[in-house]
Formats: C-alpha cells, structure tokens, sequence
C-alpha cells in the first residue's frame, strides 16, 4: 500500500521518480487526492522549510525538494481538479521598472511553487502598466514587487498605485534589500517580507486572510 | 599572460605595495607604498526623471562637497572618488557625464585650493541586460553603454571601470542549484568571452584618451554568492568556491590592458594582484554599509585601495552617510600607512593579524588569505585558458578547503563538509575540454533562451 | 584614591587589560585580556508617545534581534549592549524598564540558544535639566531619574551608567566663549559636585542589588567641545584642554565606587584607566555615525571595550544602521584581539599605530596617546581635590601641547597657537582656592539664574 | 573727526570701550546714525563674519565682537529711532518640545543678535502652543526651530503646523544635527541651516525676501 510517509520522504530527498512513483501508486489505489496532496507532498515541503529555517540545509536542497514535488504535483493535479480542490493561490510575482535584479525576485517564486502556489514569473523592468496587464490577465490573488535600488523603490509606489487605480484587488507584498516595513506601510502595500522565506509565509498569510 | 606569479613570496605580497603602480589624476599613485581610501555613494529614495534631474544634481553635490570636506579635515593624502552610474545614467549618457563632470570640478576645486590628491573612477554601470536575453555587442543598450564611455574622458573621468554582466544569465540559476558546472560556465566560459569583446573596447578607447582602464568586477556572480551565504541560502563553502571561480574571467580585463586599481567589490583581488601584479581597492568591513560579511578584515591584508562599496546620501546622526564613510575609510587608511611607514616587516605584521582574524572562521575569508591565494594562484596559472583556469580555480579551492578544514586551519561547519564533496564530484564530472562544456550547458532545458550564444561567439 | 597611578609604566598600559577586571552579565569579562564590542543604538524619527509605544517597542525588538544575529554570525566572544534611555523613557520609568526588560530577554534567550556571553548597560538619560534652573537633588525630574534606577535591576540591566549633566548650565557658556575658568567650574566644581551627590546614590543601590555602577561621560562638555571644534567654532587646543578638565569630574564617579567600564562616549577614559585602573569603553571611528571626530584610532589604543556611540535604526543598503556597526565593532575587535593574543609585545605594536596614527595630527588626538595621559594623569593626582586637579588638568594640558608643538610632534594650527598663549593667561588668573572660585563665578552677571548654588551645595 | 574705520576696527578687535566712544563722537558730530550702523558697526561685524567662514577667527572672537557692537548699538538704537531706521527684524529661537539641547539654538542666537537681530529667546522645551503664543506676543518676523533627537523632530512638524494653523506669518527657519533639506521641505518650513553661520545667511535672506 502506498505510505504518505514514503512519499513525503521522496520529497525531503528530492526523490522525484519515487515522488511521482508513489503519487501514481496512492491515486490508483484509490487514495483520496486531497490525502495525496497533504499528508505526502504537503508534509514533505513543510519538513524541507522547517530544516531551511533553521540553518540545517540550503535552498538547492529546497529547490530539489520542489521539483520532487512539481513532479508529483503534475500526477496529481487533474484529479485534484476533478475533486474540486482549488491550488492555494495564483501570484504574479516581478522586478519593477528600471530594477534588473532578478535573483530575489527568482528565490520568491521558486519557493512558492515548492509551497503550492502558481506563479507567473513578470520579469524584471516591468512597468506600473505591463503590472496591471499581467495582474488582469493572470487573475492573480497576490503580487508580489521586487526592487533593489534606491532608485527603483518610488516605481514600487507608481505600480501598487496603478494597481489600485485600475481595480486589481489582489493583495500586494513588495521586497528586496532597501525596504522597510515602514515603506510597505508608507505605500500601503499589503505586506513586506526580509528575505525569500518570509514572503512564503506573507504569501499565505495574504491569501488565506 | 606569462606563467608565472607577478608576487610569488608571501613577503612581497603586502599592501600598499603593488609591482605596477597606477599614476593618475590630481598626484594621485596607488600600489607605491601607501593605502588609499577609495569613497563611493549613491542616490537615497528618489526617482531619476527629467522632473527630478535639478535634485539628483543637488544630491551629488551635497555628498562631493560633505566628502571633500572631510577628506581635508583628516588630511587624507590621497583620494579616490568612484562614481558608479545607475542605469537611467548609462542610458542617457549626458547624465552619467554631466554628474561625472561635476565630481570631477569640484575635486578639481579641492586640489587647487586645499592641495588635496585625487582621482575620479567612473564606474558604468552595465544596462545590456534591460534585454532578454541580453545583446552583448550591439543594440541600444550597448550604444548607450559606448556613449558613456566616449564622453568619459573628456567629462574628467581619471580612470574607467565597469562591472559587467555577461553570463550572468546562466549565473543566478547556478548560484541557487549550486551548480559548479553551471557557474564555471556563466563564468569562465561566457564570462571570460564577453569579458575579452568589451575590455579590448575598453582600452582602445582609454589608449586614446589618457584615461586608466581600471577593472572589472565579479560582483553580481560572487558577491550575490556572498550575500546568498550570509543569508543562508547557500553554503559558504560554495560562495568560497565562486569567488575562486571569478578569478579567471576577471583576469581577463587585465589580459586586454586593464591596469588596475581593480573595483573594490572584486574580492577576487588578491588573486588578480599576486598573478598579475596590478594594485587592487578592496573593501570589508568599512562596506558593512552595503553588504555584510565574513571577510571584513582579510579583505584588507593586502589592499592597494580602501572602499566603503556604496552608501545612500542618507543623514546619520554625525553627517551624511557617504562623509561617515569617508572619515572610517581615512582612519582605517591612516593605520595601516603608519605601520606600512616603519617598513615591510611592520606591514606584513599588521597584514597577517588582518587575515589572521578572520581566516580560520569562514572559508570565504580563507580563500582570501594571502598564503592561500598564493597557492592557488600557482595552479590557476598554470592553465592554459580561461575555462580550464576556471576548472582548476574550482578544483584548488575545494582541494585546500577539505585539507585545511581537516587540518583544523579553517572552520567548515557539519552541515557544509558534505557540500565539498558533493561539489568535488560535480567537479569531476566536467570535461577537460571547453567545447564539451559549452555543448552540455546548451543542451540544459533550462537554459535554453536564456542568453544568446551568438553574443558571446558561440 | 592613593596618590598613585593603577598604571604608571607605558608597558603596562594596554588594551584589552585593566588592573580591576569588571565580570558582570551572562559571563562577561571586561579587561580580562579581550576587546568586547558595545552596541549603541536609538530610535529613527518618530515620537515616544502612548499612541506610538507599540511601534518604539516593535523598533527596539528589530535593533536586537538583527544586532545579535549579527553577533552570532561573527562569531563576537563577548557582547556589551547599551541602552540609553530618551528622555520620555527616564520621564516615564516603566517605559525605560520595559524596554530593558525586552533586550535582557532577548540577550537570555540568545545566550540560551547560541552562547553567546553577553551584558546589558542602562544608561540613563538624566532629565534634571527640564527644569531651568535645574533641580538636581530633589523635584519631579530627580524623581524620575530614581524611579528608573530602582527598577533596573528587575527590569535586567546587568550595568548602570549615566552621563550627568551637572555645570552644563556654565559649560556651554563657558565652551562658545573659549573660558577656561568657567569651564573648570562647570565640571570641576559643580559637575564634581554633583557627581559626588549622584553617584553616592547610584552605587548604594548597586549595592543593595548587585547591579554593576560602571560610570559616567562629560558627553555634554567635552564631546560638546569637540565637535564644536570639529564644526571651526572653537580652537581645537581649547576642546584639548576641556577634555583633559573633563577627568577630575569623571574620577568622582569612581570615588563613589563606579568600578566601570567608564562610558564609550567619555573620551577622557585612559585617564580614568591609568588613574584608577577600572577598564574602559571608548569610540572612534566605529562612532562616524554619531559624531565625526579627530579621534578615530588613537582612542582605540587602550580600551577595554570599543564602541559605536550610538546610530538610529535606519535602513543602510546592507541591513539596519545598528547591524551595520554591530559588524564593524566586531571586526575592529577581532583585528585587537588577535594581535592580543601574540602577546604583550603585539599589543604595545597595534595601540602605539593606533595611537601615532592621530596623535600628530590634532591636539585633541595628542591628549589621548598614551604617555601624555600617563604624564598629566600623573600630576592630576598628585593635586587633592577636583577643583585643584581641574586646575592641574587644565595647566598641564597647555603646558604639554605648548612644548610638544615647539618639539613638533603635534601639529596646532597657526591661528590656534595664540588661543594657548590665552589660555594660558587666563589660567594664571585663576585662584589656587576653591572658595575663591566659586566666589567669582557667583558674581558673574551673566551667570546668575542660571544655576542653583545650593543645588550643589554651595 | 570720528572715523568709520576705527569704528569697524573696534568691532573687529571686540574693544567694547573704543567702539561706544567713537559712536558717540560720530553722533556728537552729526554723522548720520544710518552712516555709523552700516560703514562703522555692520562693516565691522561684516569683517568678522568673513574671517569666521574662513577659520580665521572662532566664534569667541565673534561674540566679542557682538558684544561691541551691542555696546555701541545701545548709544545708536534711540537716534536710529528717530531718524525712522528700522532694525533688521525681530527673531524668535527656541528649541522644540522635549529637547533640551540650547547651544546650538544660543550659538544662533548670538550670531543673529551680532548681524543686528533683534532676538527673543523661547528657551527649550517649548511646546507648540508656547511657540505661538510667543509668536504672537513678540510679533517676530522669523521664528527658528531648533531639535538635535530624532525623537523631538516631529515636535518640529507640530509647532510649524500650529503657527500657521494659528495665522502667524513669520517666516520659520528650522536646524539641528538630525535635520535635512528633504525634512525641511516635506514640514514646509521656510529654510534649512546646517550651522549657525549659515543660520544667520538664510535668517537675512528670508527677512529680506
Ligand atoms: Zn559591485
Ligand atoms: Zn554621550
Ligand atoms: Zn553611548
């Protein structure tokens, strides 16, 4: 019988042909899906994140552990639909305008796919308009900004502005090495995160609430 | 580039001291026996449009001014000033030289009235990524980067630098997988490649000028590896393996006439100095400011110029920012000339207690003690091109990292011995030969339209 | 105290080491052999009210946990936190405490979970100056003061500290107008006396508690004059001379039982050290970001622990201001301790570049380097009361500064050269009798009404 | 015959006695009391106020010449009366609520009063109420605020919000170490010094203007 424990273990190890092996194991066994997905693929990442937030492996761990999951999930996900089970979320996560930097941008979105959300990578030099664009076109619940500039951080306000103006209502979550909590507040965005880990946690807080 | 050390004993390998001085501006001599601070900012929050242009003037005129002031206030003999564009400045090039032309006055200014020495670095910053995938060689980006550079000179730009991005397309993915193949590649391959295309453009441009063509720097591969680490993103061992990496490729200006000082966030340094004899600017723990670090004294053991990285024309209680910096950059500056006044031996004490107290604690700061790059170096030059320097950089550091953890000299947390094992068999799955590895990475799905090969002549 | 120094050879005077070891905290040892950095941090722009008390509590909690993140990174051996209280904090006790309360938990739990040896200092801000003229014995504002004291070692401070006001009511009058006589009442008259007041009531309740009195700062005087001198408002040799007028006043402190380490922000701490052997805090160019100063490194030469000053929690590029100098103390300290850790030798080689690094340059700097403070410290003491020894300090000072700058070996400006010929006329007019001081000062029109005689007793 | 030069001179020198002696002879002789201020007393102070700027001479030199020049001013002020000859203007310094920090709002003070101020001095700690109601009771034309904690600046913000809420028209001039140009600006104060010699500067350039 497929054991959610061997599951949730492929996925700590990165293990994606078991992950998937015992997905397609526990579907045809007649697992329900819902099961599948939390106490296998759910658990393992949960695992995963708690051993990264403490220091005791590093994010290419995280990142395999992922994959594993992508993998698994793709096995999955019809008979999710099929059951009605909705993804945690759609976010539209990118770099504003005139902003470059794409790494922190890259680690927010690779960790809330491993998380279970889907994303839609914006780019970097993205503008307040292209954000609207995309936000509508995506039907996102959460987008998230990146700038690392100084003089990026006034495109941040430009672009949650014209988000608001053009009726988004999805919630907002900004990041990146100049930002404060006192900005976020400032610009009214929804949320602001430290680092690639806390914006997991701020995108669930965000869109459960 | 001959094969052998332009510093091969580690009594000769000091700061201060450099076997190719660098003559430039107002009096200005760096590697001939003294540190120099070397002072860089940048714009606090604001936008760069042509609404706010009067105020980013205003801005870099207050920090010029505070700077200065400080700089005669503490009697600094010499002076290096980087100004570093941001990109709305390389992209309009009238920009970055009207800001350029202005530092250059008043420092013009200064030295006429006050007898202060002193040099102007432009750094460029390198826009041809606003292009996805990036055009290395031709385009917008690359016209505005050119226009820049042709109005350096003549805007008062004593030497030029850049911090360029080629292979950066591959880099930020390898980073995050750890990916040693992956980052030799984004670095030793197409690094190196785009490095020879525009460095040779470079110093054409500065043989006919007068301006020194200064160096380029390894920043966004390995100091984002160096930030990723003190973030625990990755391990330290990795980043520690990078910057041993980024070695090769920034060799490379130096092979196509840069002159050095290199940049100051190029932690590569010592290495570049030890194989090619140039002075180097470095930066540690006086650029807490813009990025923290394990190596904030190591980094300064064998230093020709002294850096803060950047800092926002923000108020501190004291002053602006960038003057804070200038006074902690003139103290530092003003120790290590005392002790280097009493003669090599002095020198090289002071310069064994700064690597001495922070090499043993992180293997990024080991891979920076003197000792080490010497040993390193041998072997990098012992190779023929850039990729296989590139290789054996790899090799060497992970070989003398796992030695030296073993042997109790540096210390390598559990958690991370594994990552230099892991690492040493990605490492011997490499092929020996450049072309294999460019034929292996273009068939990576992952990178697939990512860059573009044709701009790196591939 | 005995009318001998703690320290009367050179060789015995060095950083790190202090006659009276001060062990307090979660295992801290101060003068025991090792630098230790201190951490001083205050509140970006926002107003202290009960609106706002929640976010001032969220900005203290954000200052430590990145600083001992930071601390635990680097490795720091040992950790001194300082926390000085802002004026609303003194004015409503319970604030002040729950805020001490908030650190000292944080540094349990860090000590706790990662060993890291740590102390916390409060320092309280003295508010007896809301009145005008000031109440320093009695009144709302004294009330207060005591009502923190009382609490503080409930609320875990480790150490108490104070940076007294008494005589600033004469002592900014006495610094714009360069008047060494009243500038020697200010601190060596009033502010000894009430020094004596204060500081009797401060260690009693250390006593009763077991709370370390480390000591206190003539902040407001001297560091006042220096950067008033740093501003071209008043000659540097007069901020020279007050600083060495400052150390009677700061030695009451120590008579009353302070055991140290005296304040960082008390510059006259190697007289305190030589004088009476208690381990000292000092700042330098770790504290650009406070104040800018011609201090930088020899104020390093001797201290016990080394500090920041104090910096607002504002966002650098790399991290929060407190964060970034958390860094650049450890580094500092690193760099002391490893050359301390060679021995004696290493020691007496790093503090005396510290120390001819700045000294040379600036009369300020010169009263710092060690064997001038050995040489006035030790006339100082041979005088029997703080008013003679104020006298003696300042008479000495002048007397040092006149002949080393005819030796050359310290640099006084042209136009300042005169100021010591002044100052030292003024001095001769001064009586050898107290009395006859404080009989003058009274009748000083533009005195009267500033200051309470009986308020210190008089 | 008393000569404007000597007069300037004595302000130079700080000599209290020459200064009021050459000023009543000038008057005895019927030079005109607008011809003694500005060729004797101002070109004096003026000297004094440049050599100051260059480091030449410290602040103690420059008091003492304020505090001729007050001498003299004192003999001078009740023909200027006369003769209809209005002072610079009248100031009003004080240090904002919750900071006790005076000398740098003293050492303005005293440069205003030596530049032909006439100065109220509102003390420290002065609320944003007591700062009006000195305003108005002085009827002075420019107000200077001083703060050196980051945690009295938004004192500063208040008290300009009072004054003009309450209708004063002085022109308010704020400094203190913590305080920018951008600060000065986002409170809508009138000007910025960032020390007390460029204190006096904007002080002349906002009466005047
Ligand atoms: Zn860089
Ligand atoms: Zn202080
Ligand atoms: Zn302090």
């Amino acid at each position: 019988m497929a054991d959610m424990k061997d599951l949730a273990d492929a996925i700590i190890k990165g293990d994606m042909k078991t992950a998937v092996e015992v997905t397609k194991k526990a579907l045809d066994e007649g697992v329900e899906p819902q099961k599948v997905l939390n106490d296998g693929l759910v658990a393992g990442m949960g695992v995963i994140g708690k051993r990264f937030k403490a220091n005791e492996v590093y994010i290419p761990e995280v990142l395999i552990a992922a994959r594993a999951m992508k993998s698994a999930m793709e096995v999955l996900e019809p008979k999710l639909t099929e059951a009605g089970v909705e993804p945690v979320g759609k976010a539209l996560i990118g770099t504003v305008q005139g902003d470059l930097h794409d790494i922190g941008k890259n680690l927010v979105i690779m960790m809330l796919k491993g998380n279970g959300f889907e994303v839609v990578d914006a780019g970097v030099d993205v503008s307040p308009d292209a954000f609207v664009e995309k936000a509508r076109s995506s039907g996102a619940k959460l987008i998230g900004l990146s700038a690392l500039l100084t003089t990026t951080m006034p495109a941040m306000e430009k672009t949650i502005q014209a988000l608001r103006n053009a009726g988004v209502e999805a919630k907002i979550m900004i990041g990146g090495a100049p930002i404060t909590q006192a900005y976020s507040d400032k610009i009214q965005a929804d949320g602001y995160a430290p680092d690639a880990a806390s914006a997991v946690d701020l995108a669930m807080d965000l869109v459960v609430a | 580039m001959a094969n052998t050390l332009k510093i091969n004993k580690i009594e000769n390998f000091l700061y201060g001291k450099a076997p190719s001085v660098v003559r430039c501006g107002r009096e200005v001599e760096i590697g001939a026996g003294q540190v120099i601070p070397e002072i860089n900012f940048t714009l606090p929050m604001m936008t760069i449009d042509d609404k706010n242009w009067c105020e980013v003037i205003k801005q870099y005129e207050e920090i010029i001014d505070g700077v200065l002031k400080r700089a005669v206030r503490l009697e600094v003999p010499q002076l290096l000033v980087e100004f570093e564009t941001l990109p709305e400045m390389t992209n309009r090039p009238q920009w970055g030289l009207e800001i350029t032309r202005l530092l250059a006055d008043k420092m013009d200014r200064c030295y006429r009235d006050y007898g202060l020495k002193s040099a102007l670095r432009l750094t460029i910053n390198d826009v041809r990524e606003f292009n996805r995938p990036p055009l290395m060689r031709s385009g917008k980006y690359w016209g505005n980067l050119c226009g820049i550079l042709e109005g350096s000179a003549e805007a008062g730009a004593d030497l030029i630098a850049i911090e360029s991005t080629g292979g950066k397309e591959i880099g930020d993915e390898a980073l995050v997988n750890c990916d040693v193949g992956a980052s030799i590649f984004a670095l030793g391959v197409l690094g190196a490649r785009d490095m020879e295309f525009l460095w040779n453009h470079i110093t054409d441009y500065c043989n006919r000028t007068g301006v020194v063509p200064s160096g380029d720097s390894a920043c966004g591969f390995a100091n984002t590896a160096m930030v990723l680490a003190e973030q625990n993103m990755i391990p330290r061992v990795f980043a520690a393996i990078v910057r041993v990496i980024s070695v090769p490729r920034s060799l490379v200006a130096i092979r196509q006439g840069a002159k050095g000082p290199t940049k100051d966030c190029a932690y590569e340094g010592p290495y570049l100095k030890a194989i090619a004899g140039v002075p180097i600017s470095m930066e540690g723990k006086s650029a807490a400011c813009a990025h923290l670090s394990p190596v904030g004294n190591v980094s300064q053991a064998v230093c020709d110029c002294w850096s803060n990285e950047s800092t926002q024309n923000i108020r501190m209680l004291s002053a602006n920012a960038p003057t804070v910096s200038m006074e902690q950059l003139a103290y530092d500056c003003r120790l290590m000339n005392v002790a280097a006044s009493e003669g090599i031996e002095s020198i090289i004490r002071l310069r064994d207690w700064l690597s001495e107290s922070d090499s043993p604690l992180d293997p990024q700061a080991y891979v920076l003690k003197p000792e080490i790059v010497l040993e390193i170096s041998e072997r990098i030059i012992a190779q023929d091109n850039p990729y296989e320097q590139s290789l054996e950089a790899a090799r060497s550091a992970t070989e003398v990292l796992k030695r030296d953890s073993r042997e109790g000299k540096v210390k390598i947390k559990e958690n991370e011995l594994k990552w230099l094992d892991m690492i040493e068999q990605q490492l011997e799955t490499l092929p020996e030969d450049e072309e294999q590895l460019i034929e292996q990475m273009l068939q990576r799905p992952e990178f697939r339209g990512k860059f573009l090969p044709a701009e790196y002549g591939i």
